[in-house]
């Protein structure tokens, strides 16, 4: 036996397998970016490169002329400021309603909390769209609310997700420690929001992500529940503008890589909660 | 009178809303005219959402395409202002034909005022038919068109006779359809005739396009791409597609497009159809319908506003004294010096009515269902087609199918 | 101490408060509008004419079958590829795992009208990059917006490119939780990796592919945005109509309240049902 | 100071009934501890004084003041829990002070108290850490500081060391005793370690099943327990338990039969004797064990495992008939790998139970 | 059955090298038990012995044969997990049979080898069982078992028994014990916890930061230990040490004054004598200290806490100068309460350190 050969052939062996890997992953990977490089392409381009016989694969140079056309034309900015709005307070006021809710359910002894978290377990199987027709004729004709940032952020509010997400993570916490705080003469409230909350702060963080990225990309309820374009989020404009010739393609896919690249560059940055969010919230 | 008026209309016809705002501001100048423009799918859509929400959010004017307008009145009567309490007389609505008005009015009250129709024509590329030889004029029947078009696309490669929303529109259909006096519902609004022999051959004739390769599909978007990259030869349409290919195609192409009439079944056939064609309304909704009033019957009860729209962006006037208008004779520089109206306004005489009723929305998504499977080969004919599309559209409507 | 439970009420209070107004009450009153006449102005009581209408409207059944079809084709697929890139992004000899993960993780990012635009161009049927790629290695150009099986195939390209990652990321973090220990046991029983894929790994992401698959099942209920956009409202013709577009059309275009409350009636039956025989296929043996 | 008193206190969740009537006093300045398997009852009992569970009937009483009703707050009481229950996201300081700062006390006694308590367990240097950046004594000693910020009158523990490891527990058990000798203060502690039990108690209380089994000073307990539970409990290695039957029985003596040693007999000094024929069972310490002919009854064995653990070993043996005993020896190098061993049982230091286990003596 | 050799073995993570040229031989049917403080590298050592983790440099024999690039599986080894490592969705037969069947082993074979290995633990009535429903001490058998049924010719064990309690531990390290007298094979066993390498081992295996610091029988490295470390590691509670400096050496002895409790001197048996001024240590295990007088050394401490275990007792005490002492005595009733003592220390029994830690005698 001589081991200096048998070494290489067993880190050969290794080798073989990460070429097959890769051989797997990474045209798996090109074909899955590819969109994401097109749409970065699109945007840079004028109308009619984007309408030519040859495949445009690298950028061109006309994305601020095509902003400015979309901009011009649809005022997309104010669209973009309306969606960041939108998600910021909605991901607070959820963020904030749905701990108290998980604290309550993961912390007291109370009548009725059983029928409570079977709605919520039940609502999770529920399709959106059981209620979007009572809630659009609720909140639009009986409160008259179309158009407002109430109905833009209030209605959605309702996350059985979130609640259990955060039940979950109270749940983990030891109990001894809100005990301790009790033994020490602390009010309920105060535990809950200086101790419980700093304590559920990474699990507050992957929801935060996932709330804002759901309130960022929400399209249904937005499109249905205004129709004047100073309150349109950018979804619902960009997806007004697709079929339309007065915007080009160029301004679209603008319109698009500013959609999706804040959210990219968030996700590169907090990868880790982002995927312990989604991860968690599937699993519980 | 003095106010700030909002108006949701899509493509040309919203630039031509704002084509008239110059000569309104002539004479009321302290109302100021905001037009957006949507999208024809978005404004119905907002407008039914508006209405819905009992008025949230809507403008002042709305522009409805005749055939969808009448579920607006069945479902929200109270959306819209009477134009009669506005001043909408008998009298000035008489100045528009009949087959303007049924749809717009429902009893005493009107809700909304004419503004342009679509005699369809069909517009094409003279550069294109004259490289294989194909004079227009000689295009009499739609198998003479397939035939032209097999011709063209041989001779200029790259290049589609016409195109067609298969997917997402029953627009040939229907103009065939109604060129041969078919409609999904009878001219009362009382019964389907969607399966009556006119739309059965209408369907046919596009299927046999589409088979003989001479028609692709292309929605409106695509359309126009196609326009401007040269890769189509022909385009049908309403008379106002006159200003969108006018106002959308490059420079290169003027002088390049003509008109002629279309097609018919067999040589002495019908050759007059109408697709599309608009009317305004006044929404409820509006602070200020006085104001609004003065702007739609700026716009489309005088001569002066109605040839505003014509000219600069091919809208064709409904309002029958327009149609004097000297305009309407001149030679155009853009369509190789063809008198185009003379040739479109035509037709219009030749135009049988075809009624959309309030199920227009139900009836088009199963024609264009059927439409689909039959053209691939989902049903034995066009006749079957049709039937199974009546039943279906009898059982969502509740009307009879008509003998 | 029963003082102090009863805070309790106080923190679900503003939770249960907008669950009353905005879901309770609208899961009630469409359950009401489902047995209504909507289609002309004053509401009339008809409880047959929604839901017998269910049974019989052939377009309602085309809607079912193409969200079935998605269902079965496309869940699958996509639960079995984000398996498959789970586990290979879990390997240890993975060179470039941040690029690899960012590539597949990203697409959950990206809003549904966003990519919906990106693939509309991309499959465009003249000038979109894949018919160019396509005639470009030889093969014929394909209609995808206008040929129904292609836009069907088309909608499921898109839904896979959207939410495999979503499910790679949640089988990634069960694969994970298994402990490397379980894995060194087997390798020293001699059982290859291959096997203990198969007799290890698997069973024990069985929970975990159980709730992928309801959640995509969910998911594909809902469908709606992509139909929509990228195949311009269910087109060509109704070919990739979904159960949740159909219901937008009903609800929102020819605005059937009552008919529509009847479709997401029956939407929301068909995935609890399906859900339960998932659950009850994918029960722990014994 | 208090004392606390419990007076016939019960305690169901639900249906199931966990502590079955305890009564208790512990005087003023006291160290009691509660031990018992898990399970027992200890936390529950410990809970019920602290006020953080209910007692379903009964009495609790804090230097002398009924305290049934009264919010944990306020009965003068601080609890260190086995999770030390650290705010984690607080540093030492903030740990320590949380309490007194949310209850508005003022901003100097707060600094004063925190300050002496840092002192008291010297962990001034570890302010401004967080609870992650603490080894495992270093928190005990501040989840006993967080109690003693309190100026309570009783400390309530509950198995404070039992997340620390060997070494680490032994060293904090001397730092609580000294603790308790520090602050004169009333201190609960429970456990499941007799070891910890025996340590540090002034008074034990030996749990069973919800009930109190026996109260009293360690080495009482040792020598002289109730019954056959708390002779099990008390010592380690645990007492060998052997079957015998009652031979003859006089005034002052009995004499028993060890069934399962081959017949042996042995004459046990017992004054309320049991009855000719009873079923009895004799408890030997593996320490008292004495060399074969040093006791007053000889047993052969067959080595089984022996530890050596060089200055002791254990014998892990069984008689003929299979019974398992552990004899302790004085390490001697000469008797590794030994296989037989003879090993006598002193009279004086035998117990005897009943068949109900009650301790005859 | 097999020994096992490993040469000048040295493992690196990167750049970091954890064991640092370990050699070591094990003799066939022999225990070996790899003790020492944790992250020392015995898991990595016994992994390289598995062969999941390969050695950087050096070589491995097993039953004289080079392994190092041999399969885990082929190298006629089995192995147990401090986590057990069962597979969580197989019944307690199947985690069992698994790797048999996977490799096409007879069925009747398998089935009599299970069967074999579950009498041997007595978890025949758990075959249907998942590994949830066990207790620790069943799953730990259970992962044993699945050892046994592969028939290997060495057992390696990680830590098999850090994650039961006291008791339990206690008895499963007799069962491993009984186990290797049974089955007679090879065994390398990991540990930190002296007890159990003092019990179990025919060899003790002492590393520190991945070096082999004394290899030896247990009994030899209590009474003989290459050094302090080894000194202080081996026995419970931990050896005592004592500053000192040498005050004279002569021919056999050595005269060193303990500098901390106050100035007293003692003699020591040493031959390799360190020279006059060295400062040393002085190790003196806390059960050899003796009564006063009764040593060659008397020293007096003030008792800090006394802990009074029943049959022994232990004191921990300080110097005037606050060394800090454990004394073990045996229990008596009348010394509890205690302020003071004068212990004597055993020349014969004391240990010598140069200031390198090394042993001198
Ligand atoms: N909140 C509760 N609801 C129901 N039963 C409980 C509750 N808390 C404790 N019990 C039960 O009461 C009994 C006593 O529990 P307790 O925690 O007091 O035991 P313990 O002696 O502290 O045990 P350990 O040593 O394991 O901590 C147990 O049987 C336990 O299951
Ligand atoms: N895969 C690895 N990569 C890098 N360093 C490692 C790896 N595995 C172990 N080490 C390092 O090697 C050293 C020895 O680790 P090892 O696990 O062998 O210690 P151990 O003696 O088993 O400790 P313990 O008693 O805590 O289990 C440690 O410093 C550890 O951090
Ligand atoms: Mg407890
Ligand atoms: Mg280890």
């Amino acid at each position: 036996m001589k081991p200096q050969s048998e070494m290489r052939s067993k880190s050969s062996r290794e080798m073989i397998r990460t070429i097959g890997l890769h051989a797997v992953l990474v045209p798996l990977a090109i074909v899955w970016l590819f969109p994401l490089w097109m749409m970065m392409v699109f945007s840079t381009l004028p109308e009619n490169a984007i309408f030519s016989a040859q495949i445009q694969w690298l950028p061109g140079t006309h994305f601020w002329a095509n902003f400015e056309q979309l901009q011009a034309d649809t005022g997309f900015l104010r669209t973009l400021f309306v969606s960041i709005m939108v998600a910021l307070v909605y991901t607070v006021l959820s963020v904030f309603l749905t701990s108290m809710a998980g604290w309550a359910l993961a912390r007291y002894h109370f009548l009725g909390k059983g029928m409570v978290l079977a709605i919520i377990l039940g609502t999770l199987t529920l399709p959106y769209f059981v209620v979007v027709i009572p809630q659009f004729i609720m909140v639009a004709r009986d409160f008259g609310l179309a158009n407002t940032w109430f109905a833009l952020i209030v209605p959605p509010l309702f996350n059985s997700l979130g609640v259990l997400f955060m039940r979950q993570s109270f749940s983990m916490m030891p109990g001894e420690l809100f005990d301790a705080a009790r033994v020490e003469g602390v009010k309920e409230w105060k535990i809950f929001l200086f101790v419980a909350m700093p304590m559920a702060r990474p699990t507050i963080a992957a929801l935060c992500i996932i709330l804002f990225l759901a309130s960022w990309n929400n399209y249904l309820w937005p499109l249905l529940i205004n129709n004047q374009p100073d309150m349109m989020t950018a979804p619902v404009a960009l997806g007004s503008l697709i079929g339309l010739t007065r915007v080009s393609w160029g301004g679209i896919m603008t319109g698009a890589v500013l959609l999706t690249v804040p959210m990219l560059v968030v996700f590169v940055l907090l990868q880790r909660h982002f995927v312990a969010g989604i991860a968690a919230g599937a699993i519980k | 009178q003095s106010g700030e008026l909002t108006i949701w209309s899509w493509n040309i016809a919203a630039s031509s809303l704002e084509a008239v705002v110059e000569g309104f501001n002539a004479q009321y100048p302290d109302i100021s005219v905001r037009v957006d423009d949507l999208g024809n799918q978005q404004v119905f859509d907002r407008l039914l959402a508006g209405c819905a929400a009992g008025g949230a959010g809507l403008p002042d004017i709305v522009s409805i395409e005749n055939h969808e307008a009448e579920i607006f009145w069945a479902q929200f009567p109270d959306c819209f202002v009477n134009l009669r309490d506005l001043g909408y007389t008998e009298e000035l609505a008489s100045e528009f034909p009949d087959f303007k008005r049924t749809e717009l009015e429902v009893g005493d009250a009107a809700y909304a005022m004419p503004w342009d129709s679509g005699p369809v024509v069909m517009f094409y590329r003279r550069d294109f038919y004259e490289n294989a030889g194909v004079d227009p004029a000689s295009i009499q029947t739609w198998d003479d068109f397939i035939e032209a078009g097999i011709a063209i696309a041989e001779a200029n490669p790259g290049v589609t006779m016409t195109r067609a929303d298969l997917n997402g529109d029953t627009e040939w259909v229907r103009m065939i359809g109604n060129e041969q006096g078919c409609g999904f519902f009878s001219d009362d609004g009382s019964a389907i005739t969607v399966n009556q022999p006119g739309c059965v051959a209408a369907l046919e004739k596009v299927k046999e396009m589409v088979d003989a390769g001479i028609m692709t599909a292309a929605d409106w978007d695509e359309k126009i791409q196609a326009n401007n990259a040269g890769t189509v030869a022909s385009q049908m349409y309403g008379g106002w597609y006159e200003g969108t290919i006018r106002s959308t195609v490059p420079e290169d192409q003027h002088g390049l497009w003509g008109v002629y009439l279309m097609p018919s079944l067999d040589a002495n056939g019908p050759r007059a159809a109408n697709l599309g064609g608009s009317s305004l309304a006044i929404t409820s909704a509006s602070q200020n319908p006085e104001a609004a009033w003065a702007y739609v019957n700026y716009t489309l009860g005088t001569n002066e506003g109605q040839v505003t729209m014509l000219r600069e962006y091919g809208l064709v006037p409904s309002l029958l004294s327009a149609l004097d208008d000297p305009y309407v004779s001149e030679p155009l520089e853009f369509w190789g010096g063809q008198a185009v109206w003379v040739d479109i306004l035509g037709t219009l005489d030749d135009v049988v009515p075809s009624r959309g009723t309030p199920f227009f929305g139900d009836a088009d998504a199963i024609v264009q269902a059927a439409q689909t499977q039959y053209i691939n080969g989902a049903f034995e004919s066009a006749q079957a087609a049709l039937d199974d599309a009546a039943s279906q559209i009898a059982l969502v409507t509740g009307l009879p199918i008509a003998e | 101490m029963r003082a102090r439970n009863r805070i309790a009420y106080g923190f679900l209070a503003p939770y249960l408060l907008i669950f009353a107004v905005f879901w309770i009450w609208p899961i009630i009153y469409s359950f009401y509008l489902s047995f209504l006449s909507t289609r002309a102005v004053p509401w009339t009581w008809a409880p047959h004419m929604n839901w017998g209408r269910l049974w019989i409207d052939p377009a309602f059944w085309n809607a079912l079958r193409n969200t079935l079809v998605i269902l079965f084709i496309q869940v699958p697929v996509m639960i079995a590829l984000a398996t498959l890139l789970a586990v290979l992004l879990n390997s240890q000899l993975l060179k470039a795992r941040g690029i690899m993960r960012f590539a597949f993780f990203a697409p959950v990012v990206v809003g549904e009208v966003a990519y919906a635009a990106v693939f509309r161009l991309m499959f465009n049927a003249d000038f979109g990059v894949i018919n160019k790629i396509l005639t470009g290695v030889g093969l014929p150009a394909v209609s995808w917006f206008s040929n129904p099986t292609a836009a069907m195939a088309l909608i499921i390209m898109a839904v896979t490119w959207r939410w495999v990652g979503y499910n790679a990321i949640i089988i990634l973090a069960g694969l994970q939780s298994i402990p490397d220990d379980v894995y060194e046991a087997a390798t020293l029983d001699k059982v290859s990796k291959t096997k203990q894929f198969f007799f290890i790994t698997l069973p024990l992401l069985r929970p975990i592919i159980l709730v992928c698959v309801v959640l995509s099942v969910i998911g594909t209920m809902q469908l709606f945005a992509e139909p929509f956009l990228i195949t311009n409202r269910g087109g060509p013709g109704g070919a990739t109509e979904t159960l949740g577009l159909f219901l937008y059309r009903q609800g929102f275009t020819v605005l059937n309240f009552g008919y529509a409350s009847a479709v997401a009636y029956t939407i929301a039956g068909l995935a609890i049902i399906i859900s339960l025989i998932n659950f009850w296929l994918g029960r722990d043996p014994k | 100071m208090a004392g606390v008193t419990l007076k016939n206190v019960v305690k169901r969740f639900g249906s199931v009934q966990v502590i079955h009537g305890a009564s208790l006093e512990v005087e003023d300045g006291e160290f009691v501890v509660f031990v018992g398997p898990s399970g027992c009852g200890k936390s529950t009992l410990l809970r019920i004084v602290a006020g953080l569970e209910d007692a379903s009937e009964g009495e609790i009483e804090i230097d002398g003041m009924l305290v049934n009703d009264v919010e944990p707050a306020d009965r003068g009481i601080a609890m260190v829990f086995q999770s030390y229950a650290l705010y984690p996201h607080m540093t030492v300081e903030q740990n320590l002070s949380f309490g007194l700062r949310m209850n508005g006390n003022p901003r100097e006694d707060t600094n004063r108290r925190v300050q002496k308590a840092a002192e008291i367990l010297r962990i001034n240097e570890l302010m401004k850490r967080r609870p992650k950046q603490l080894s495992g004594g270093q928190r005990q000693r501040v989840a006993i500081g967080r109690a003693i910020v309190r100026e309570p009158e009783v400390f309530l523990f509950d198995e404070p060391l039992s997340n620390l490891d060997a070494e680490l527990r032994v060293q904090m058990r001397v730092e609580i005793a000294r603790l308790h000798s520090e602050l004169g203060t009333t201190m609960i502690y429970v456990t499941h370690d007799q070891t910890e039990a025996m340590t540090l108690a002034d008074k034990i209380v030996v749990l069973r099943d919800g009930k109190i089994e026996q109260v009293g000073k360690p080495l009482d307990l040792y020598d002289d327990p109730a019954n056959q539970f708390v002779a099990g409990f008390m010592g380690s290695p645990k007492m060998n338990f052997m079957e015998a039957s009652v031979k003859s029985a006089s005034n002052g003596s009995a004499t028993v039969k060890l069934v399962n040693q081959g017949g042996a007999m042995i004459t046990l000094p017992v004054s309320d004797g049991p009855a000719v024929g009873d079923r009895v069972t004799v408890g030997v310490r593996p320490e008292h064990f004495r060399a074969a002919g040093q006791g007053d009854c000889d047993i052969d064995l067959n080595i089984d495992v022996a530890e050596h653990l060089g200055s002791t070993s254990y014998i892990y043996a069984n008689t003929k008939s299979g019974e398992q005993l552990i004899v302790e020896r004085e390490e001697s190098r000469s008797e590794v790998g030994l296989e037989k061993l003879t090993a006598s049982i002193p009279a004086q230091q035998a117990f005897l139970f009943d068949a109900q286990g009650k301790r005859l003596n």
